[in-house]
């Protein structure tokens, strides 16, 4: 029993952490949320190895890793990287677990390699979404479950724009099938755990990414003669933004290791629920401790402020987690 | 006691035919955006038409002298009907009371018959990049000139500066002074030479403020209110009306429960979150009732309105919060919630934040040490 | 339109309050905890008009005068006075609700007088209860309704403690019946909505003498060697609780002016949500401010504390008044 | 990472099956009774002569030398077979832990076999009634004698220490000195000569902690826990251990969460408290979690214990108002929930209010300023 990272995985999350900190993503997310969906950042990531960690060895992949898978996803989240990178995490799991080998090997290598960039509308079985899928007019494939059918997906009309400036959501429709049969059905269950985690991950990133912006803003924004971080109210809305986001890290890498056992999907709506409650009410405080300076577009505390909104209900609403969560304890 | 409204059923029923007949019958484009802006403007001016864009206000001036109790009933005919967002908030409810209390009878004539028109549109100027909350560490200046004054320096968060017409806000006229003192109460023309209006975008992109740049800009010396050096105590008199209803009238959060009740129900009802609703329908009844409460009273409540400025921001938040709860996957996509919502986030921050409200409180109503 | 007390009621409240300090209701308090069931302070409140408030003046009351009713219970909250008051309150309105003229007049007269000491057990048509009826042994009748009749109740077997230990719950058994028709059902409704605004009104008094109890001792008691009332954290406990205290109070009065209306069961519900919650979360704040002296026996404030928390699902949880909320909201 | 718990099943097994066959099928009494206190006494006794009173200490002292893992283990099993309380905490949890890192090997010897074995109870003495959250305040002095000490003055809210058999805490040993500075750690009778023990109730009247005062009480040399004036750091390593794991080990909360999933059930589900039962068992499953994070760290947590103080404590409010809200009209009556209930309502008081601790984390984990 060791439940902390080890050297390698550390590493590996300090490493992409640099890479993050030195493509300096605000002017990523700015260019992305103005349609310019250049891909050089994504391909970084799929060399850094991001990809590879939900695609199995035997076609060019490492996974799959739900530890590391979670490690990356944190620094993503810290770094609030755009484009539907939980989408094609679930979309290798989802190819994964229908297991058409012919279809794994045309689209889980490049997937791996950051060749492909997939979407898919999130395939719960719990929730009756309106069919959106993430960027899909940017995805080279986009993916829809129905029932045991799996489909290849068109987006239809223009996006809806989330608070999220960097988020647009498509109505998809499907296009052709790719592969039908009761694996679809499990696979898509597998698909939708994984993605929540990566989801639950992000939003811990981002979360965490926000309290130390904040921590940082208030040691040096000063009013009424002292900084704002020497008030007691202040220094209580960021230890309360800590203690959540201190409780929502072993949930999610908790739910990482019981991945594959019967109580991932459990353990995934609690990890879920706690990382996004968390995100959320660090955003507010965030703002609250920003004031105006967190209220505005241009300066860059809103796209974390921003995302944590927008991921609180993406890939489940913490009800609909909770729900999952009560079902699975009778 | 008694909570008999006969007395105003008359123009209650007045008021609500008028709205209509003339609330437009789709959502006018957000105020935030110049489209919008001109949209709203344009409904100040049928309001203003109908003596309905002041209704408290003299006669004189372009209202109907309406009492406080007609006008918190307007209120909430006003948004019963779903009638547009007021782009002339900043002039009627921070500008006006501040003429009312410390204006001279020429500016009284001069300024608010066409802000009752909608023929000007006013923005707030308090803040600067260094007084946010603390706003008694602003710098801009005032310089006294022959026949005026000559401004410089900075202004920051001016809401409506994007498209409106003129603004108001405190200048240090005297450069030797510190804190509260030595400050100037002056009312400027945003397209003045000198002035620079850059539109800041909030959280979801819209020009809801700006920053304001002045580079000697010429003011007439009419256009000080109050008494030169005494800006601050002009000043906080309107704030206390921010805090107090003027600002958000239990009018507005009437409708909005109502309407969030109708979405749950749309939504299936889900028990999960009837208790939130319910909490929030009973707080904008409380908010109501306190209102009547205030109105009733004989003594100036003072810091007291703190209370009001905590009460409506947090449920403003928990209302837009609990919407984007029913909508579930859908709360994060643009539309009126989101709309609502975002502009929710600003209340605790802004008008004093709500941890500055808190101290007040604390201070000043229970007597808490300092 | 007039929404504040005239200065008669505000005189009726602070002649209440005089009555009340003088009377020292803290030993009053812990002397009923020990079984001492003196009745000096009842008839001193019946002196003072209280009961008579609920009864009408052909029974030799002054009633029904629902804001005069509240007005008294908030001062009897504010001083945490024991006994089935509001019980007795609601009992009134129950006779006068059934209106068979014999009962109210062996009933009403005494009641009014303060000779009469009655219980029952809260007649809610939404909750199916145990049969409980606050200290029962005590009363000189405690009534009883079921559907459409009207008993004459027994207390059986040792009492329940409540975490408030002025307050001992009995199970009771209908004894003899006293009425029966659909007026019963009625006035068992008017009578329930009654008792209820009655406790709501109770519970906004103790929230009150809570904070002011509080914000004394926090200008006085010393840590670190400053007062604790100058620490923003506590502060802003008092702020909040004083906020939530303000809210209520209007939604208290204001039901009682609908007294009489279609609405009243809805205001009603409304006003015991806002108020039991508000006096709860002051009781809270109340206790992390005094630390262990507030959570010790001995001291009076714990007195008021666990009134405040017995008080909050007494006559309906709020989770009950919120589902009839909702409903009359329907 | 891994939360591989194969290597403690056989200790898990054998501690499942001893409470299986030992822990009475009635629930004892409540500790803070005169009886009840005596029967879990007993129970400490049947604990301790299974080596499974302390199991973390060494075996020469009535321990067994787990491993971290495995007193976390030991907890899970201990809680979730629903056995009594523990009136050893104090000794067990905040005295010994004190002892290993400042004892001398006398001390050790002395005090923790009769600790482990049931025979002594600790009851702690910290606060006094000028010094509370701010224990540096405290004045209860101890003299030097020529053979020891003479101890004077008053503690209070000592808990247990109505029926326990002997007290510790700290005692200013230095008149001169101020704050933190001239305190010595001592051991005392309670029974002795000189010492008055008055019990106080708490909210449910129960006498669980109680008053002390010191009119000369001798205290012989070898009672002093590490450096005579050095008392202070002596007892915050102690506070340290109050605020992690130790006071409130996870295997409590997981039970309770359980038992509260159960309540839920049985009163029929109900939707309305689906989330809040939902959100005890998640933060539940947290603190286990964190408990396995904190245990496999090979730093100092330091000051980063102060983040667990504050959640079990809040956790535990949450979990019985959740209970009590399920139960509704009952919740306010005596039972079993009710006592958790006023057994919770003390946690963010005591050990340092949950106020201090955030001021700990802001200060010393996040770095702001002081």
């Amino acid at each position: 029993m060791k439940f902390v990272l080890d050297a390698e995985q550390r590493l590996f999350g300090e490493t992409l952490h640099k890479l993050l900190t030195e493509a300096g993503t605000p002017g990523v997310i700015r260019s992305w949320a103005a349609g310019e969906h250049d891909r050089t950042l994504w391909t970084a990531l799929a060399q850094a190895g991001v990809f590879a960690l939900a695609v199995p060895e035997r076609h060019d992949g490492a996974g799959p890793r739900p530890i590391e898978l979670v490690t990356a996803m944190v620094e993503l989240g810290r770094h609030a990287v755009p484009g539907p990178v939980v989408e094609t995490l679930a979309a290798a799991a989802l190819f994964e677990g229908v297991g058409d080998e012919e279809l794994s090997a045309e689209w889980l290598p490049r997937l791996a390699a950051g060749h492909a960039v997939v979407s898919l509308v999130p395939p719960s079985a719990e929730e009756a979404p309106p069919c959106r899928a993430l960027d899909a007019d940017v995805a080279d494939l986009v993916l829809l479950t129905e029932g045991e059918g799996l489909w290849s997906a068109r987006p239809e009309g223009t996006p809806r724009r989330s608070i999220d400036p960097a988020r647009r959501l498509f109505t998809v429709t499907p296009a052709a099938p790719l592969a039908s049969g009761p694996a679809v059905r499990e696979a898509a269950a597998a698909a939708y755990d994984l993605g929540t985690l990566a989801c639950a991950a992000q939003s811990l990133g981002v979360g965490r990414a926000l309290l130390d912006i904040t921590v940082a803003y208030a040691g040096t924004r000063r009013q009424f003669g002292r900084s704002i971080g020497e008030f007691q109210a202040v220094k209580h809305h960021l230890a309360n933004a800590f203690t959540g986001l201190e409780f929502a890290r072993p949930l999610v890498y908790g739910a990482a290791v019981s991945a594959g056992s019967p109580e991932f999907a459990r353990d995934v709506s609690a990890a879920k629920v706690a990382a996004s409650d968390a995100a959320y009410v660090t955003a507010r405080i965030a703002l609250q401790v920003h004031g105006a300076i967190g209220y505005t577009d241009e300066y860059d505390p809103s796209l974390w402020i921003r995302k944590a909104v927008a991921l609180h209900s993406a890939w489940g609403s913490p009800a609909n987690h909770r729900a999952r969560l009560m079902k699975a304890l009778s | 006691m008694d909570l008999d409204l006969s007395s105003v059923e008359a123009f209650r029923a007045e008021v609500r035919d008028w709205l209509a007949r003339n609330v437009p019958a789709t959502p006018l484009p957000s105020l935030e955006t110049e489209k919008g802006f001109a949209a709203h403007r344009e409904w100040e001016r049928r309001l203003g038409a109908a003596r309905l864009s002041a209704v408290s206000w003299p006669e004189a001036y372009g209202g109907r002298g309406a009492s406080p109790l007609e006008w918190l009933v307007f209120e909430e005919e006003y948004y019963a009907a779903g009638a547009p967002g007021r782009v002339s908030q900043n002039g009627v409810n921070l500008l006006a009371p501040t003429l009312f209390a410390h204006g001279t009878p020429e500016q009284l004539a001069r300024v608010l018959p066409p802000m009752a028109a909608g023929e000007v549109i006013w923005a707030q100027a308090w803040s600067e990049p260094g007084a946010g909350s603390d706003l008694a560490a602003l710098r801009a200046t005032a310089t006294r000139t022959d026949d005026g004054w000559r401004l410089n320096g900075q202004k920051t968060w001016s809401s409506r500066a994007a498209f409106a017409d003129r603004g108001f806000g405190l200048f240090r006229s005297d450069p030797a002074s510190e804190r509260h003192r030595g400050l100037t109460y002056l009312m400027f023309p945003l397209d003045a030479d000198g002035v620079t209006v850059r539109p800041i975008g909030r959280l979801d992109g819209k020009p809801a403020f700006a920053e304001l740049f002045f580079d000697d800009v010429f003011v007439p010396g009419d256009d000080v209110i109050g008494e030169v050096g005494q800006g601050w105590k002009a000043a906080m008199s309107t704030a206390g009306n921010e805090r107090g209803l003027t600002l958000r009238s239990p009018g507005r959060f009437l409708a909005a429960a109502e309407r969030l009740v109708a979405l749950w129900r749309e939504h299936g009802a889900d028990p999960l979150l009837r208790d939130r609703v319910a909490d929030v329908w009973i707080k904008a009844r409380a908010y109501r009732l306190k209102g009547f409460e205030t109105i009733s009273r004989s003594d100036d409540i003072g810091a007291e309105s703190s209370v009001n400025k905590i009460f409506w921001s947090e449920l403003d938040v928990e209302l837009h919060e609990t919407a984007l709860d029913i909508l579930g996957a859908e709360g994060e996509l643009e539309g009126d919630w989101l709309e609502g919502y975002v502009f929710s986030l600003a209340g605790p921050i802004y008008a004093g934040t709500n941890e500055i409200q808190r101290n007040v409180i604390a201070e000043r109503v229970l007597g808490l040490p300092r």
